[in-house]
């Protein structure tokens, strides 16, 4: 037990190292570029110098990478100023397999190449807003006409869907049949006819999806993938490559934020870490963010054999989330009156931070998963316990009950 | 044993609900959300014809001379609405600073103006971060006029008085003073907040006419006093919210389908809703409490609104997260209106002080009645 | 809004108050018997003197009496030094019921006298085994033979069958149809040939319950109440006359105890009741305790002016008891290695009381419905939400899937 | 990154876990609850016999000189078994002990003996109710002779020797000291705890030999030292109590049918068991923590074994309350086996101090290592 590499892991920390300390670009290179734009030059430097999308097979210019050594990567590519590259993360991670997998060479050569240098940004239009947790009750529909489908319906938490070049897209052909069975998977040109895309705004004043609308959008047959009615197979080939979440719950407010907080502000009349209540609160919330970073840490090491991160990484968002705005709504409450100042202007160093993670925090706790679904894939998956009674198997989706 | 409200109180909450129904929708509050105003004044101005600000004042002082039993109700409905006006402030912080300690004077020239909902008044006591206290006051009054500053007032931009705790050499170390806003010497400085629907400034005095209100000296104890009555009020005011939160979370529930059948099927939601509901019971009861002690001005005062006060905070809490939760991606969006209560939530939670300083006001309180 | 009578209910209170002072029974009056002779001594004369039973129809010797009655009857009862009559719950408030409802008129005229004067001890038979939470799959069994049935099968949490004359029994007598369509309800003789009683000993070390095995048991078929496969309707007017609970969430560890505890013991060199982690946990639950029993003043208030109490009685045990597991767990934690001990004789003040709640909660978390069941009721009766999609429902009950 | 066990760590407990299978069965810890028994002899000298009480022992004295990591492996299985045995007072306190601060002689008279099983010993601190501290000891040591008194002693009534916390009027206040328990001026007192399978009593020292353990006045720092050491061991034992917890009331549920389905399709079941699964592998993973800094003597390890104490701790009551809810009626009958693990919670969670004593020295930690 150690927290060591392995020889074959600092040899190849080293490398990386070398590489990234030898390509990093310089402000000079990108003066004048904006956030895209950077990440384009900087993603296009690593798919040049073999560093980008190392985990692929070799035969898409990937270099058959381990988990492990993908996290190397990331752990030294943070070390260095380089820019953040997130918006590349839907269609390397999740469209590229796909492609890997269920599109002709043709495509793969046109798309993956593209891909891995950042020149198209890709986005995934899978939830609608009648799906939710239950994502293939999804009802956008696709008719055939001629060697075209003509798409209609509506996609919605979008990430990126305005500056995607394309989209994955999963659509339902035929509504006669069992809920599962009746779907296909496309991809199409993000600028194709009758395309809206509409920002959301969420409750923190951010908007970091979108609404896409299609209205007739034609998309030609051959930019199907898998057999029209395999839809739902096909895109558990994208679910199963999101990103496995190896972090430590997540942003927000922290066990040394709330800390240091208390080290400033009073309660009756002395410093509020004094006061054995918030001790008491602030230990049993470190227990939690300790418990965490130390999963991943467990996490880490079995990637470092080679294992496959499994079910059990749910854990980190379904407590961490929580957990954040617990820290926060406390925090807020330390504070007291100035507890609800959410003004970045005037804010005293810590407040806004807490009040950021407030507003944000609630989006967290369902994004990518609800806390209830997370605590349902835990039970299932993990504990191998039994799914609850299905009301929507073997039926017509058209039957299937909606409310409405 | 009649631990209920009679039939004039409701008959008063019907009364309270439709109109609000009507005048108070969430696209209002809504209104004040998006937009530049201060507060709903057309709300404020319709509330203030039903006579709801003059509910507790005596009628010699223009008021309706109505008990508290009145008030909680007009409370729990303003609550539940989400109203985006300065009712807490005026009502259950300013007017009843005036009624506990105004002398004959200050009584006669402000009260009638807070009955009609013609003057707005509020309270100002924390100077900055943490609990207040009166060892650590700052602001002080020197020959009728105060220098000093208070933080993050609620209505404070939309207020013609200021109840303010200033510093005092004698005494329990604090006094209460009624400052007009009408002033040059006044300063507000805008304050944004996790609720835009209320708005909320920073104060700064420089040499501002203040008056004494009620004994120099005594300031720490009439705060004391004041706060347990508005710790009920304001229980009123949150436990109302919390119904609503329940309300949405029960109705989106029962509506939204997933895996052919409604959310509210499964025990993850039910049980959720269940909990809110239990939450919301016993802080409702213990609001029931808080009422009659106000009402009667009970010795159990102290002990009841604490009690109410922190039952009713921690439901509120619980529901307006849980509901933005039920509501699933949705209630996240900008576009729903769950957002209005978890926003809301903590303004209330934090105006007079926040579920730690209540749980110990509990304590304390529990020991001078010499429960257990 | 106040706490007093109304003109009648203190005309009542004293009535009441009044016959009490001149007939609780004196300790010469009993001496020499045994805890059982002296609740049969004070309930016979309670009945004789018209004060038994009172909310029954005056037809079978009540009062028609309104529940705030029978509160403010108890309240005054549990004023005078009167011997406990608990033993007499089930027969007189739900044998009772159920046999003014189902019984004929020999029958009621034969048993309700003896139930209200004490003479006989009822007890009731429902719980099965593999039943639990889902009363109505009970499987003992009775088969028709002449006259009679003969029961084979299982009962269990039956309290107070060792010392009871009679029971009410709801047995299967049809698994071919589905589950609530198969029963039939039965009233026998404790004694009857092939009861056999088995205490349960609870983890608490005491035994409040029974198994009883019926081995052949011969029932005349005219003990059985209701027709023939019409067992659940006649159950579900005993299970509506269980008691109402509007107690303050039963007994337990109480915010009083606690905090002398906290008063006497030691943390960091101060009394515990000073450390403001104790009290923000004495104050939650404090808020907890109050609010049961304002719950119960309002319930009682409904009951003044003549309401029924509903489901939503339920708060009371679900919040109760967990809030009393975890106070008398945070009260052993005060007393630190110290808070193991059970030990009657060495016991400091405190320490037992604390000690056997902890070990007696668990069983009120389940008896009479499991927290999770309470909150189902919450859900479903004061909510209004939908019932779970059932398995059981409309098929044969040999068909219900069991596991086993 | 090998933040894991190495290949003879899990040989190690695959036969651990085997022989406990064997040789420690649930019948086994019932027949000590029910009986008369004082603790399994029978299973305490097959455990001799494994080596296990000599894990750690250095070669030198007859122990094996594994690592803490093997320890660890053993702790949480006998958690798991709910071993009747004096294991963590012997193993993880008096021999730990010896190990800090015992001088040579003393370990060659005790070690050896220890690490055979043929001596147990046992570590009393505690004097009454409440939290120890220095300040309050009473008991305390006189040319060589100890007189006072321990309360609630595990193990007392089978141990030869006792590690004893007493005063001293230099250094931190307290020392430490080795007491045979083979004379006539120990005076043992049995006391019923919630947990029967093991033994407690109250000790009474009647001038009783007594030696130094470590300096003089030291004995405060070497108990904190002590109980970092015995905080680690004791959350593997208790994650593996807590871990049968979470696999009984699975397989439970598994098999018990409500409504003509498993109760373990119920959300409300499948959550709570979630609940415990995430619990415990929070727990888990800062019990890897603990381990790795008790067997490197790392810095950390003061913030590590709080960490896992509290976590494990935490876990256990949870686990163990809803395994026997988790059961419904059955759960709490004395025929089950889910009364071991939660008679056992409280026995482990208030030997070496309860939560809310180790959420403390968790903050304290955290400021000594300047975590934030």
């Amino acid at each position: 037990m150690d927290f060591e590499d392995t020889k074959e892991e600092s040899a190849f920390r080293e490398q990386a190292r070398t590489w990234l300390q030898a390509n990093a670009p310089t402000e000079a290179e990108m003066s004048g570029m904006d956030t895209m734009a950077r990440a384009k030059f900087w993603q296009k430097r690593k798919a040049e110098g073999g560093w980008a999308c190392i985990r692929w097979p070799k035969a898409f210019g990937g270099r058959d990478a381990s988990a492990i050594e993908q996290v190397i990567l990331s752990q030294e590519e943070a070390k260095v100023a380089v820019p953040e590259t997130g918006v590349f993360s839907i269609g390397q991670g999740m469209a590229a397999p796909t492609l890997m997998t269920w599109a002709d060479a043709e495509a793969q050569a046109n798309f993956i190449p593209r891909l891995a240098s950042g020149e198209d940004i890709w986005c995934q239009l899978f939830s609608e807003p009648a799906g939710g947790s239950d994502l293939a009750a999804l009802r956008t529909k696709a008719e055939k006409d001629g060697d075209d489908w003509i798409i209609n319906g509506q996609k919605i938490w979008t990430s990126g869907a305005h500056y995607s070049d394309f989209g994955i897209l999963v659509v339902r052909t035929d509504p006669t049949v069992p809920k599962h069975k009746g779907l296909s998977y496309f991809y199409l040109d993000m600028k194709s006819p009758g395309v809206e895309i509409k920002p959301i705004r969420q409750i923190s004043g951010e908007s970091n999806f979108n609404e896409v609308y299609f209205t007739d959008v034609r998309i030609p047959d051959s930019q199907r993938l898998g057999d029209v009615g395999q839809g739902w197979q096909v895109s558990l080939t994208t679910l199963m490559n999101e990103r496995a979440s190896i972090g430590a719950g997540g942003g927000g407010t922290k066990f040394s934020s709330v800390k240091a907080l208390a080290k400033t502000v009073m309660i009756d009349g002395k410093p509020a870490i004094e006061d054995s209540h918030v001790r008491a609160k602030l230990a049993s919330w470190y227990v939690q963010e300790a418990g965490l970073k130390y999963t991943s840490y467990r996490t880490l090491s079995a990637l470092s054999r080679g294992a496959v991160p499994g079910p059990e990484n749910s854990i980190g968002k379904l407590v961490g989330a929580v957990k954040s705005q617990d820290m926060a709504s406390f925090a807020m409450d330390l504070l007291e009156q100035e507890g609800v100042v959410r003004d970045r202007e005037k804010d005293a160093a810590f407040a806004a931070l807490f009040q950021d993670t407030y507003m944000a925090i609630p989006g967290l706790r369902i994004a990518g998963g609800t806390d209830e679904i997370m605590a349902n894939i835990i039970a299932e998956r993990v504990l191998g316990l039994p799914q609850e009674p299905r009301m929507d198997k073997g039926i017509p989706f058209t039957e299937v009950p909606t409310g409405s | 044993m009649n631990f209920e409200f009679g039939e004039e109180q409701n008959l008063l909450r019907d009364q309270a609900r439709g109109f609000l129904a009507d005048h108070c929708s969430p696209a209002l509050v809504r209104r004040v959300l998006d937009g530049d105003e201060l507060y709903a004044e057309d709300l404020w101005h319709k509330v203030a014809q039903m006579g709801w600000t003059a509910t507790a004042i005596p009628e010699e002082y223009g008021g309706l001379g109505l008990s508290y039993l009145e008030l909680v109700v007009i409370a729990e409905e303003l609550g539940r609405a989400c109203a985006p006006i300065p009712f807490s402030s005026s009502v259950y912080l300013a007017t009843e600073a005036l009624l506990l300690a105004g002398n004959a004077a200050q009584k006669e020239h402000w009260l009638p103006q807070l009955a009609a909902g013609e003057a707005i008044g509020t309270f100002a006591y924390s100077e900055g971060s943490g609990q207040p206290s009166a060892e650590r006051l700052i602001t002080q009054v020197s020959s009728g006029k105060m220098t000093g500053s208070k933080a993050v007032v609620a209505d404070a931009e939309v207020s013609q008085l200021m109840i303010v705790v200033a510093k005092s050499e004698v005494g329990d170390g604090a006094s209460l003073y009624l400052v007009p806003t009408d002033q040059s010497a006044v300063h507000l400085e805008t304050v944004k907040t996790v609720d835009p629907t209320r708005n909320h400034a920073n104060v700064r005095f420089d040499e501002a006419d203040a008056q004494l209100l009620g004994q120099e000296g005594q300031g720490w104890t009439l705060l004391t006093q004041l706060l347990n009555r508005a710790a009920v009020l304001l229980a009123w005011e949150q436990l109302g919210a919390a119904d609503t939160c329940l309300e949405m979370a029960k109705n989106y529930a029962m509506g939204r389908y997933a895996f052919g059948r409604p959310i509210a099927s499964y025990q993850a939601i039910k049980h959720k809703l269940a909990d809110m509901y239990v939450k919301n019971t016993l802080a409702r009861s213990n609001a029931y409490y808080g009422a009659w002690a106000l009402n009667t001005n009970a010795v159990e005062l102290p002990l009841a609104a604490a009690t109410a006060r922190v039952g009713s905070s921690q439901a509120l809490y619980f529901a307006a997260k849980e509901n933005i939760q039920t509501h699933g991606g949705m209630g996240y969006t900008w576009e729903f209106d769950c957002q209005f209560y978890y926003r809301r939530a903590k303004i209330l939670a934090l105006v007079i002080g926040s579920e730690g300083v209540w749980q110990e006001k509990l304590i304390q309180a529990s020991d001078e009645l010499d429960v257990a």
